[in-house]
C-alpha cells in the first residue's frame, strides 16, 4: 500500500480518482452509445437538450436519481438492496487495476497512473470480474420474479461458460510475455516489432510491437468473451426484451438502476482497458518506447519531473483513444449484430471458443519453448 | 509458559486456531444442517480451514509446497463440488427433496 | 498495532464470522452469500499471508465459480427459509455439538499452548516470481499429482456432464 | 523351458479358444490342444532321470527380488505322476463333455485350460508364492464350471466349494509369509523358496499346541485337508460332485483333490517332520474314521453321483493315512492311490455323465436292470467299479493294499479299521451297481418313448483309455512305482531332516542317498514319541546341501 | 516242453477263451462258444497234465516247476512276483480245476443252450478258470489273493447271472461282500506275515517258520495264520460266514457245481494245507480251526436235513463236507483235507450235476416235495446220483469212505485232535447219510409228485458225459488213499496219496502210534452209524412218507429253527446289516447335513450377524457417519494429548 503516510494518503485519493473517471464516464458513454445508435441506424438519437444533445445526460442523471424507489413484493429486500452496490465494485477494482499511463516520477517518489499495482494483476483482474456473476444472481433471485431469476440464471451461467475461454486465452498471453503483471507486458510491447527466435533477434518496423501481432486468435477470442461478461449485445440473453423483459433487472428501476448501468459500463471500460493493454500496447504510442517518449518530453520541458509528467500525461491520452476505440466498437457492434438463441451461445462458448483457446495455449507453449531454443 | 502478546504479535499460531475454528465450524455445518447443499458447502468451508494451514505452514517454513497442495486441495474441491451439485440437482429434479437424510433411500 | 496485524484480526472476524453464518443462516442462499464471504476472505488472508497467486486462483476458482455454482443451484431450486434447518434428534445433536465444541478446544488449546514452530521468514518474494517458482515446483516435484489431478477433472468433466445431461441432451431432436 | 511351456501352454490354448471364432470348430480345437498338452508332458519322460531324488527340469528366476519371491519350477518323482494325470485328464475330459456342454462352449473350453495351468502350475510350482498363485488360480475356472455349467443347485456348491477353500487357504498364505519372515531371521534373506524353507529348523514343542511349528503344520494341514476333503471337513465335496457337470467332477475328483494330497507330501510332511510326526495319529484317525464314514455315508446316498462323492472322501482318507504312515509303503500306497482315484473315480464319473445325458437323472431308485439294455455302458461301469472297491489287477488294489501295509507297519489298529473300508467299499459300489443294473428295469429304463442307446464310438474312445489304464496300473505298478520311488525313498529316508537338491546342481552329495538299500530297521522310529527330534538317526550324508 | 510256455498256456488259455467269448458276446450262440471256452479248458488240462507228468518225473523232495514272469509288486523290501509254483499240492488242484472244470463246460453246453446270454456265461467259466489258476499257482500270498479275489469276482457275476432276477442279484451281490468280509482278514493275516517274516512268498515262509510252536494268542503267527483262516472262512463258506453259499444256488446249476462245490470253495483249505508248516506252528489257531470245521459240518448238515430245495440240500451239504476238511486241517491231517477235498469234488460236482440234469428234466423245479420217482424218466442221471450218494454218505469203497474216514480217525488220533471232534464228525456222517438219502428218496424214489404237465426227460448226451466220467472218479476217487490198515488188510496197496503229499506236509509233532483194533472200530461205528440212518431215512420217506412229517411236528420248535437255518440269516441283518444301514442314513442325516454342514452355516451366520451388526452402524445416514468420524478423532486427539 505504500511506505509512507504520503504515498498511502496519494494512493488513496488515485483510488477515488480512478472511481470518478469510472463513473463520469458512464453518462458519456451513454450519450455516445445513443448518438451513435441513432448515426448507425440512420436517425437523429437525443439532440434536443443542449448541444448534440450532450445535456441529455444530465437529464437523465435527474430523472434515475429522483424516481421512485420501488420495492416489489416479493423482493428479498436485502438482496434487491446490495446487488446494485456490488455491482460497481468488480468493474471498478478491475480498472483500477490497470495502468493508464507511465509512472510519474516525481522527486524520490514513483506514482503508478493506476488504482494500484498488483504483482499478479491478470489474475486479479479475472478473480475480481468473476465476482459479478453474484451481483447478478443477487438481484435475479432477490427480485423474486421468475423472468429476473431466469434472467440472472442465464447471465452467470454465461458469465462462468465464457471466463473459461477468457482465461485460457489469456494464458497464451501470459506465457508469451512471462509474467502476470500489465505494466511488464506493456513494457514488453514497446517500439516496432522486435523478437528473439532461435537465437536470431527478429525486428520489423512495419509493425508496431503489439500483442496483437503475435497472438491474434486469442485477441479474437478474449474480444468476444468480454462481450459475453459484460453481458452486451449481441450476447445479452439476460435481458432479452421479448423473452424475459429486461432480464434481472427487470424490478429495478431509478438510481439502482444507474448503479447497474455503471456496472455495465465499467465492465466495458475494463475490458477495453484490457484489450488495450494485452493486445494493443497499452498506453504506449505505437512504434515509440515509453523512453522514446519521456526523452521527447524532456526535449520540451527540460526537467525531468516535469517530462515525467508530460509522458505520463501524453501516454494517458494514448489509452484513452485506444479504449475510446475499443468503446466505440463494443457500441457498434452491439448496434450492428443480431442476437444469439441462448444454446447458440452456449455452443459458441463451450464448443468453439474454448477448443479454440485451448489450441491457443496448447500451440502457444510449443512455440514459446520452440522460439526459446537456439541451435 | 513465556507470555505472549496475543493481540499484538500475529504468528503462525493465530492462522492455525483460525484455521482450526474454521475446520469446526465447517464441520458443525456437516453434522447438523440437514441441507445436502448447504453440507456440501460446510465441506468446502472446510477446505478452505485447511488451506489457511497450508499456506500459513508454507509462509512460516518458507516454502510453496503448501500453496502446491492448496492448488490441489482446490482442484478437487471444485471438482467435488461439481459432481455433488450434478447429483443434488437430478435427486432434487426427480423427487424435490434436499434432505441430506433423503439420500439414505438410495443405498442400495 | 501495524496494519499487518490490523488487516489480520478484520479478515479472521470477517473469515470466521460469516463461516458461522454459513452453518447458523437458515436460508440457504444466505448460507452460500456467506460462504463466498469467506472465501474472499480466505483469499485476503493468503494475500496477507504473500501467497497473491493463490489467493487470485481462490477468487476465481472459489469465489468465481464454485460457489457461483453453488447460488444458482440453490436459486434454481428456489429454496427459501427451511422448515427444519437441522437433523433432527437431540442426543445425536448434543453429541455432535459436544465433539464440534471439543475438538475445537482441543485443536485450538493445542496450538495456543504450543510455542510458533517457525519464525517470520526473512525474504519477501515478489509476487511474479513467487507465481514462477510455484510453476516450476508444480512441473517439476508435483507433477504426477498435477497430472492426476488432470485426469481427475477431465473424469469429473464428463461423469458431470453424464449426471447433469437431461434425456436426449440440450439440443434433444424432437 | 519345458516345465514352463506345459504349465503356461494351457493359458495360451485358453487365450486362443477365447478368441477363436467358429464355435463348431471350437472343439476340435480344445481336444487337438490338450493332446499337444499330453504329448508334451509325455516328453518329461525322457529328460527325467528316474534315480534321482533331486529336483529337475529346474526353472528358477527371480521375480520379487525383494521378498525373495521366485519364478521356480521344478519336478520330481512326488509330482511327476500327478502332472501326467492332469494332462491325461484333460483330452479325455474334452472328449467327455462333447455333448453334454452345450451352452457357452467357449467360456468353458477356456475354463478347462486355464484349470489345467493352475493345477499344473500347483504341482510343479516350488515356491511358496508361486504356488499359492496357481492354488488360488485353481479355484476361479471351477467356480465357474460349477456355478455356470453346472446343476439347479449350482450357486449354492459353487459358494460352498469357494468359501470352504479359500477359508483355508487363507491360513496357508499366513502361514507361508510366516516362514518367509523366517528365512529372513534365518538367513537375512527373505525367500519364499521351497528349498530354503527345508532348510528351516522350526522349534517344536511336544505337548504344546501353540508352538510355533505346530501352528504352522495345522495352518498348512488345514488347507490341504479341506480341499483333500478329510472327514470333518469333507461336506462341501458331496454338493460340488453332484451340482458340478461330469467334466468338473472328474477334475475335481481327478485332479483338485490330489492337489491336497500332494501338498501333504510336498508341503507339510517335509517342512514339519516333528509336528507331523507328534500329529500322524490324529491325521490317520481322520484318515481311518473318513475311510469308514465316508463309506458307510455312501452307502446309504440315493444319488449316484453323490455316492461315487462320498467315496472319494473314503478313498481320500486312505491316501492320507498312506501318507501318515511314513513309511515307503505307504507313501508309494498313497502316491499311487491318488493316480488311481484319479483314474477310476474320474471314470466314474465319465460314466454317470454318460447315463445322465441319457436319462437326465441320477437317482438309483429309478433305475435298475440297466444292463440288459446297455451292456456295453454295463460292461466298463464294472470295470470301473472293480478299480474303484479295488479288486486285485486293477490300479485300486495296488494303492490299497500298500497304504494298508504301511499303516498296519506303523500304528496295526488303524489298519484293523481301515479294512473295514474294503468291505463296505465294495458294499456301497455293488449295492449301488446292483440296483442300477441288476433287477427288474427301472421307471427309466424301461421308457419306450426313450429307448436308451448303448455306448457310441466317441464315448467308448474316451473310456478305453481309462479302462487300459485301470489294467496297466494293476498289473504293472512297477512301470509307475519306479519313477517316484528315489523320490519316495529319499523323503522317508531324510524326513527329519529334509532338503531336496537340484539336479546336476551338486549331484555327487545326493547320489549315496539313494543308492543306500532301504532296509526296513534303518527307518526313523515311527512311534510318537513327544521327544524334540534328536539329529537324525539316518545317515544324512549331505553334509551341507547344497547352494 | 518248456515249462514257462507250459505254464502260460495252462493260465492264459482260460482267459483267451473268456476274451473271445467276452468280446464277441453277442455274436456267439451257445454251440460256438461253449465249443470254444470247452476247448480252452481241455487246452490248460492237457498243459497241466504235461505239466504234471513232468513233475512226477522229477525226484520226490524237488517236485517244484516254478514259473516266474514279471516282477508284479516291488516297494521297499516287499518284492512280488508274478510267480507260479506248481508242486505236489497244486498239481492236485489243477487237474481238479482243470478236469471237472473241462466236464462242468461240456455239461453247460447242453445245459444252458436255451439261454440267451450264453457267451457271457462262458466267458464268466472261462475268467473263473483263469481266477482260480492263480489262486492255486501262485508262488506268494499275494498272487494267490488275487486268484482269491478273482474268483470271488466270477462267483459273484455268475450266481448274479440272471441278473434281472433282484433275489439272484441280492444273492450274488451278497456272495461277493461276505467273501469280502474275508478277503479283509486276509489282507490283514498277509501284513502280519509280511512284516513278521518279510516276505509273501509260500516257500520261503514255510522255510521261515520258526521251530518252535506259538502257544501265545497274540503271536504274529497265531494271529496271521488266524485272520487268514477267517479268510477261508469267507471263501470256504464256514461259520460264521457260510452265508452266502446257500444263497449262491441262484445261479445256474454247472456253476454251483464248478464253483461251489468242486473248486472255488476249497480254496481256503488249500491255503491253510500250502501254509500248513505255518499253521502247524499255531496250535491255538488250529484248535479254533478244528472247532469250527466240525461245528460248521454238523449245523450245517442239520439243515440239511430240513431243506427242500435240492440244490439246497446240496449246498449245505457242501457246507458240512467243508467243515470236514477244515476240521481235517485243525487236527493236522493236511493230506485228509486234501484227500477230501478232492474225492469230494467228484462226488459233489456229479451230484450238483446231477440236480442240474434233474432240473433241467423238471424244466426249472427245484422243489423236490414236487418230485419223486424220477429213476424212471432220467435213469443215467438216477445212477450216476446213486453213485455220488454213495460215496458221500461213506460206504466203502466209494471214494467219500476213505477220505471221510481218514479225517476221522485223524480228529479222534492226533494231538490235536479230541474225542469230542471225533463224535461232531461221526454224527456230521450220520446226518449226512440222512438228508442224502432223504434227497434219494424224494427225488428218484419213491410216489411221483410231479405236476401234470411236466414231463421229465433225460439229458442230451453232453450232460450225461460228465455225469458218467464223475460217477466213475467217485468210485475210483478214493482208491489211490487207502488208509494203512485197510491196505494192510488188502495187502499193502501203496498209498499213493500219502507218498506224493508227504513232502509238502508237516508231520503233527509227537503222533503216537496208530491202535488198529481202535481204528477199526472207529471205522465201524461210523460207517455203521451212516448205514443205520441211510435206512431209516429210507423207510421214513419210501416205506412211510407221512412219517417225516409227524416227525417234524414232534420236534416242534426245534424243527422251525433247524429249517430256518438258525435264523442264522436273519440274525445278521437285524444285528449287523440293518443297523448298518440305519446308521449311515443316521450318520448322513445327522452328522452329515445336520451337525457340520449346520456347523458351516453357522459360521456363515455367525459371520453375516456380525456384518448386519456392523451394517446396523453404516444406516446411510452420512451425517452419523460423519459423527463417527468426530468420535473418533475427538479420542484419538484426546489420546495423542494426554500422552
Amino acid at each position: 500500500m505504500g511506505e509512507s503516510a504520503f504515498e498511502i494518503a496519494i494512493n488513496c485519493v488515485k483510488l477515488v480518482l480512478v472511481f470518478l473517471l469510472m463513473v463520469q464516464m458512464v453518462p458519456v458513454l451513454v450519450w455516445l452509445e445513443r448518438r451513435g445508435s441513432g448515426f448507425i441506424q440512420n436517425r437523429f438519437g437525443p439532440n434536443r437538450v443542449g448541444p448534440l444533445g450532450l445535456m441529455q445526460l444530465l437529464a437523465d442523471a435527474v430523472k434515475f436519481l429522483t424516481k421512485e424507489e420501488f420495492v416489489p413484493k416479493a423482493a428479498t429486500k436485502l438482496l434487491f438492496y446490495a446487488a446494485p452496490v456490488f455491482a460497481l465494485l468488480p468493474g471498478t477494482l478491475a480498472f483500477s487495476a490497470i495502468p493508464m499511463a507511465s509512472p510519474l516520477k516525481w522527486g524520490e517518489h514513483t506514482f503508478l497512473i493506476q488504482g494500484y499495482e498488483i504483482g499478479v494483476g491478470i489474475v486479479f483482474i479475472l478473480a475480481i470480474s468473476s465476482l459479478a456473476a453474484y451481483t447478478i444472481l443477487m438481484a435475479g433471485w432477490g427480485s423474486g420474479n421468475k423472468f429476473s431469476l431466469m434472467g440472472a440464471l442465464r447471465a452467470s451461467a454465461q458469465t462462468i461458460s465464457y471466463e473459461l475461454a477468457l482465461g485460457l486465452s489469456l494464458v497464451g498471453v501470459i506465457m508469451m510475455y512471462g509474467t502476470f503483471n500489465l505494466t511488464e507486458m506493456i513494457h514488453a510491447q514497446e517500439g516496432a516489432m522486435q523478437f528473439q527466435a532461435f537465437g536470431f533477434t527478429i525486428s520489423s518496423s512495419l509493425l508496431p510491437n503489439w500483442g496483437i501481432f503475435y497472438q491474434p486468435l486469442a485477441a479474437v477470442l478474449f474480444f468476444a468473451a468480454t462481450f459475453a461478461e459484460s453481458n452486451r449485445l449481441p450476447f445479452d440473453l439476460a435481458e432479452g426484451e421479448a423473452e424475459l423483459v429486461a432480464g434481472f433487472h427487470t424490478e429495478y428501476g431509478g438510481f439502482k438502476m444507474l448503479l447497474f448501468f455503471i456496472g455495465e459500463y465499467g465492465h466495458m471500460m475494463v475490458a477495453s482497458g484490457l484489450m488495450a493493454t494485452f493486445f494493443f500496447g497499452g498506453y504506449n504510442i505505437p512504434w515509440t518506447t515509453t523512453e522514446q517518449v519521456y526523452q521527447w518530453a524532456l526535449g520540451i520541458v527540460g526537467s525531468p519531473d516535469w517530462a515525467s509528467a508530460l509522458s505520463s500525461a501524453v501516454h494517458f491520452a494514448m489509452f484513452f483513444a485506444k479504449l475510446a476505440a475499443f468503446l466505440w466498437i463494443f457500441i457498434w457492434v452491439r448496434w450492428t449484430l443480431p442476437r444469439f438463441r441462448y444454446d447458440q451461445l452456449m455452443d459458441l462458448g463451450w464448443k468453439t471458443m474454448l477448443p479454440w483457446a485451448l489450441a491457443n495455449t496448447i500451440i502457444t507453449a510449443v512455440v514459446v519453448f520452440a522460439v526459446s531454443q537456439t541451435w | 509458559m513465556q507470555s505472549i502478546d496475543i493481540f499484538g504479535q500475529i504468528g503462525l499460531n493465530h492462522y492455525l486456531i483460525l484455521s482450526a475454528l474454521l475446520f469446526v465450524t465447517g464441520m458443525a455445518g456437516v453434522l447438523l444442517r440437514r441441507n445436502i447443499i448447504v453440507l456440501l458447502m460446510s465441506i468446502e468451508l472446510m477446505l478452505n480451514a485447511v488451506n489457511i494451514s497450508f499456506i500459513a505452514f508454507g509462509k512460516y517454513m518458507n516454502q510453496l509446497d503448501g500453496q502446491i497442495l492448496v492448488f490441489f486441495v482446490m482442484t478437487i474441491a471444485a471438482a467435488e463440488a461439481a459432481v455433488g451439485l450434478a447429483i443434488a440437482v437430478n435427486i432434487f429434479k426427480r423427487y424435490k427433496e434436499v434432505n441430506i437424510r433423503f439420500f439414505e433411500h438410495l443405498k442400495g | 498495532m501495524t496494519a499487518d496485524i490490523f488487516l489480520f484480526w478484520l479478515l479472521a472476524s470477517v473469515t470466521l464470522l460469516s463461516g458461522v453464518g454459513v452453518v447458523l443462516v437458515s436460508n440457504p442462499i444466505y448460507s452460500a452469500l456467506c460462504l463466498a464471504m469467506t472465501m474472499v476472505g480466505v483469499s485476503a488472508i493468503f494475500a496477507t499471508l504473500g501467497a497473491y497467486f493463490i489467493a487470485g486462483v481462490q477468487m476465481i476458482v472459489y469465489a468465481g465459480a464454485v460457489m457461483v455454482l453453488f447460488v444458482m443451484v440453490l436459486m434454481l431450486f428456489d429454496l427459501k427459509t427451511e422448515i427444519a434447518t437441522f437433523s433432527r434428534g437431540r442426543i445425536s445433536g448434543a453429541i455432535k455439538i459436544a465433539i464440534v465444541g471439543l475438538l475445537a478446544g482441543l485443536i485450538a488449546g493445542t496450538f495456543a499452548m504450543t510455542t510458533t514452530i517457525a519464525g517470520k521468514p526473512e525474504t519477501k518474494e515478489k509476487a511474479g516470481h513467487a507465481a514462477k517458482s510455484l510453476g516450476e515446483l508444480l512441473f517439476t516435484k508435483y507433477v504426477f499429482g498435477f497430472e492426476a489431478l488432470g485426469v481427475l477433472l477431465l473424469i469429473i468433466a464428463i461423469g458431470v456432464v453424464g449426471l447433469a445431461r437431461s434425456k436426449g441432451g440440450t439440443h434433444a431432436k424432437h | 523351458m519345458l516345465l514352463s511351456a506345459i504349465v503356461f501352454l494351457p493359458l495360451l490354448f485358453a487365450l486362443i479358444i477365447a478368441l477363436w471364432p467358429k464355435e463348431t470348430s471350437l472343439r476340435h480345437l480344445a481336444l487337438g490342444f490338450s493332446l499337444i498338452e499330453f504329448f508334451l508332458s509325455l516328453s518329461v519322460f525322457q529328460k527325467f532321470d528316474p534315480s534321482s531324488a533331486s529336483l529337475q527340469l529346474v526353472e528358477k528366476h527371480v521375480w520379487i527380488e525383494r521378498f525373495g519371491i521366485s519364478y521356480f519350477m521344478g519336478i520330481d518323482g512326488l509330482s511327476l505322476w500327478l502332472v501326467l494325470l492332469t494332462t491325461f485328464l484333460m483330452p479325455i475330459i474334452i472328449l467327455a463333455s462333447w455333448k453334454s456342454i452345450n451352452t457357452r462352449i467357449k467360456g468353458f473350453h477356456a475354463c478347462l485350460f486355464i484349470l489345467q495351468t493352475a493345477m499344473l502350475g500347483t504341482f510343479l510350482a516350488i515356491d511358496a508364492i508361486f504356488f499359492y498363485i496357481f492354488w488360488e488360480l485353481s479355484l476361479v475356472p471351477m467356480y465357474f464350471i460349477v456355478g455356470i455349467w453346472g446343476g439347479s443347485r449350482r450357486i449354492y456348491a459353487t459358494v460352498k466349494f469357494f468359501i470352504y477353500t479359500m477359508a483355508g487357504s487363507m491360513l496357508m498364505l499366513v502361514a507361508m509369509i510366516y516362514m518367509m519372515y523366517l528365512t529372513q531371521e534365518a538367513t537375512g534373506q527373505m525367500s519364499s523358496n521351497l528349498l530354503d524353507f527345508y532348510k528351516l529348523k522350526i522349534p517344536f514343542i511336544g505337548g504344546q499346541f501353540f508352538s510355533l511349528q505346530t501352528l504352522l503344520f495345522f495352518a498348512f494341514a488345514l488347507a490341504f485337508s479341506i480341499k483333500i476333503p478329510l472327514f470333518p471337513l469333507h461336506t462341501w465335496l458331496p454338493d460340488a460332485h453332484v451340482e458340478a457337470p461330469t467334466p468338473g467332477s472328474v477334475v475335481l475328483a481327478g485332479v483338485m483333490l490330489k492337489m491336497g494330497t500332494y501338498g501333504f507330501l510336498r508341503w507339510v510332511i517335509p517342512l514339519f517332520p516333528e509336528a507331523s510326526e507328534y500329529w500322524a495319529w490324529l491325521f490317520m484317525l481322520i484318515g481311518v474314521v473318513g475311510i469308514v464314514y465316508g463309506a458307510l455315508v455312501a452307502m446309504v446316498q440315493p444319488d449316484v453321483k453323490k455316492l461315487v462323492a462320498y467315496s472319494s472322501v473314503s478313498h481320500m482318507g486312505y491316501i492320507i493315512l498312506g501318507l501318515f504312515s511314513f513309511n515307503v509303503f505307504g507313501l508309494q500306497g498313497g502316491l499311487y492311490q491318488m493316480l488311481n482315484h484319479g483314474v477310476s473315480t474320474g471314470a466314474l464319473f465319465i460314466l454317470i455323465g454318460m447315463i445322465y445325458e441319457r436319462t437326465h437323472s441320477r437317482e438309483i431308485s429309478k433305475y435298475g436292470g440297466l444292463a440288459g439294455v446297455l451292456p456295453l455302458f454295463t460292461i466298463f461301469f464294472f470295470i470301473v467299479t472293480l478299480s474303484s472297491i479295488a479288486v486285485p489287477m486293477t490300479n485300486g488294489f495296488v494303492g490299497e493294499f500298500l497304504i494298508l501295509l504301511g499303516t498296519f507297519k506303523v500304528m496295526p489298529v488303524f489298519a484293523y479299521v481301515a479294512v473295514l473300508g474294503v468291505i463296505l467299499g465294495a458294499v456301497y459300489m455293488l449295492w449301488m451297481f446292483k440296483r442300477v443294473f441288476f433287477g427288474e428295469p427301472g421307471p427309466l429304463v424301461k421308457d419306450d418313448h426313450h429307448p436308451l442307446h448303448d455306448l457310441n464310438f466317441r464315448e467308448v474312445t474316451v473310456l478305453v483309455p481309462l479302462v487300459v489304464m485301470i489294467f496297466w496300473m494293476g498289473l504293472f505298478p512297477n512301470q509307475f512305482l519306479d519313477w517316484s520311488k528315489a523320490s519316495v525313498d529319499h523323503l522317508v529316508q531324510n524326513r527329519s531332516a529334509y532338503n531336496l537338491t537340484i539336479y546336476g546342481a551338486s549331484a555327487t552329495p545326493a547320489a549315496p542317498l539313494v543308492a543306500e538299500p532301504p532296509t526296513p530297521t534303518a527307518e526313523p522310529t515311527t512311534e510318537s514319541t513327544p521327544m524334540p527330534e534328536a539329529p537324525s538317526p539316518t545317515t544324512d550324508t549331505t553334509a551341507e546341501p547344497g547352494e | 516242453m518248456n515249462h514257462s510256455l507250459l505254464m502260460s498256456i495252462l493260465i492264459l488259455s482260460p482267459f483267451v477263451g473268456f476274451l473271445i467269448n467276452g468280446l464277441r458276446y453277442k455274436k456267439h450262440n451257445y454251440l460256438v462258444a461253449g465249443t470254444i471256452a470247452t476247448s480252452a479248458v481241455f487246452i490248460s488240462f492237457i498243459s497241466a497234465v504235461f505239466l504234471v507228468v513232468d513233475l512226477v518225473g522229477l525226484p520226490p523232495d524237488s517236485r517244484r516247476i516254478a514259473v516266474t514272469f514279471f516282477e508284479w509288486i516291488r516297494v521297499a523290501n516287499l518284492s512280488v512276483d508274478a510267480g507260479f509254483v506248481v508242486d505236489q499240492i497244486s498239481a492236485i488242484m489243477i487237474l481238479i480245476i482243470t478236469g471237472v472244470g473241462s466236464l462242468i463246460h461240456l455239461f453247460s453246453v447242453g445245459y444252458m443252450h436255451h439261454d440267451k446270454g450264453v457267451a457271457k456265461y462262458f466267458a464268466y467259466l472261462n475268467l473263473f478258470i483263469f481266477n482260480m489258476l492263480l489262486l492255486v499257482l501262485g508262488d506268494n500270498l499275494l498272487v494267490m489273493f488275487v486268484g482269491w479275489e478273482g474268483v470271488g469276482l466270477c462267483s459273484y457275476l455268475l450266481i448274479g447271472f440272471w441278473f434281472t432276477d433282484e433275489t439272484k442279484a441280492a444273492a450274488g451281490m451278497k456272495a461277493f461282500v461276505t467273501n469280502r468280509v474275508g478277503d479283509a482278514a486276509f489282507l490283514l493275516g498277509m501284513f502280519i506275515l509280511f512284516l513278521t517274516f518279510g516276505t509273501l512268498n509260500f516257500s520261503e515262509l514255510n522255510a521261515l517258520v520258526p521251530a518252535a510252536a506259538e502257544t501265545s494268542w497274540l503271536g504274529a503267527i497265531t494271529l496271521g495264520t488266524l485272520f487268514l483262516f477267517v479268510g477261508a472262512t469267507g471263501k470256504s463258506a464256514q461259520i460264521p460266514l457260510y452265508i452266502w453259499l446257500p444263497d449262491a444256488m441262484a445261479g445256474p446249476t454247472p456253476v454251483s457245481a464248478l464253483i461251489h462245490a468242486a473248486t472255488m470253495v476249497t480254496a481256503g483249505v488249500y491255503m491253510i494245507v500250502r501254509l500248513n508248516p505255518m499253521f502247524m506252528m499255531a496250535p491255538n489257531t488250529m484248535m479254533i480251526i478244528a472247532i469250527i470245521g466240525a461245528a460248521t459240518a454238523v449245523m450245517a448238515a442239520t439243515i440239511g436235513m430240513t431243506q427242500w430245495d435240492i440244490k439246497k440240500v446240496l449246498a449245505y451239504s457242501t457246507v458240512s463236507q467243508l467243515g470236514y476238511m477244515f476240521l481235517a486241517c485243525g487236527v493236522g491231517a493236511f493230506g485228509a483235507a486234501m484227500f477230501h477235498l478232492m474225492t469230494h469234488a467228484f462226488f459233489k460236482a456229479l451230484m450238483f450235476l446231477g440236480s442240474g440234469s434233474v432240473i433241467h428234466a423238471m424244466h426249472e423245479e427245484q422243489d423236490i416235495r414236487k418230485m419223486g420217482a424220477l429213476k424212471k424218466y432220467l435213469p443215467i442221471t438216477h445212477f450216476t446220483f446213486l453213485l455220488g450218494w454213495l460215496a458221500i454218505i461213506g460206504i466203502p469203497p466209494f471214494s467219500g469212505f476213505f477220505s471221510k474216514d481218514e479225517i476221522l480217525w485223524m480228529s479222534f488220533h492226533s494231538p490235536l485232535g479230541h474225542p469230542v471232534l471225533w463224535a461232531a464228525g461221526a454224527l456230521g456222517a450220520t446226518l449226512t447219510a440222512f438228508y442224502m438219502t432223504r434227497l434219494m428218496c424224494l427225488t428218484f424214489w419213491g410216489a411221483s409228485r410231479v405236476p401234470k404237465g411236466t414231463h421229465p426227460h433225460e439229458s442230451p448226451i453232453t450232460m450225461t458225459i460228465p455225469l458218467v466220467v464223475l460217477g466213475v472218479l467217485s468210485v475210483i476217487g478214493g482208491w489211490i488213499g487207502i488208509p494203512h490198515i485197510v491196505s494192510d488188510f488188502l495187502g499193502h496197496l501203496p498209498n499213493v496219496w500219502e507218498e506224493w503229499l508227504h513232502p509238502m506236509i508237516k508231520e503233527v509233532p509227537n503222533m503216537g502210534p496208530a491202535d488198529a483194533s481202535l481204528e477199526w472200530a472207529l471205522i465201524a461205528t461210523s460207517v455203521g452209524l451212516a448205514s443205520v440212518s441211510a435206512l431209516v431215512a429210507y423207510h421214513m420217506y419210501v416205506r412211510k412218507p407221512g412219517s417225516a412229517s409227524r416227525v417234524a411236528d414232534a420236534m416242534g420248535p426245534a424243527y422251525k429253527i433247524v429249517y430256518n437255518k438258525y435264523f442264522i440269516d436273519e440274525a445278521y441283518f437285524a444285528a449287523i446289516i440293518n443297523p448298518l444301514v440305519k446308521g449311515s442314513r443316521a450318520l448322513w442325516y445327522y452328522v452329515d447335513v445336520n451337525f457340520i454342514d449346520k456347523c458351516t452355516y453357522w459360521a456363515a451366520d455367525v459371520a453375516k450377524g456380525g456384518g448386519a451388526l456392523i451394517r446396523s452402524l453404516q444406516n446411510g445416514n452420512m451425517q452419523q457417519y460423519a459423527m463417527y468420524i468426530g468420535i473418533g478423532l475427538v479420542v484419538v486427539l484426546s489420546i495423542l494429548l494426554m500422552r
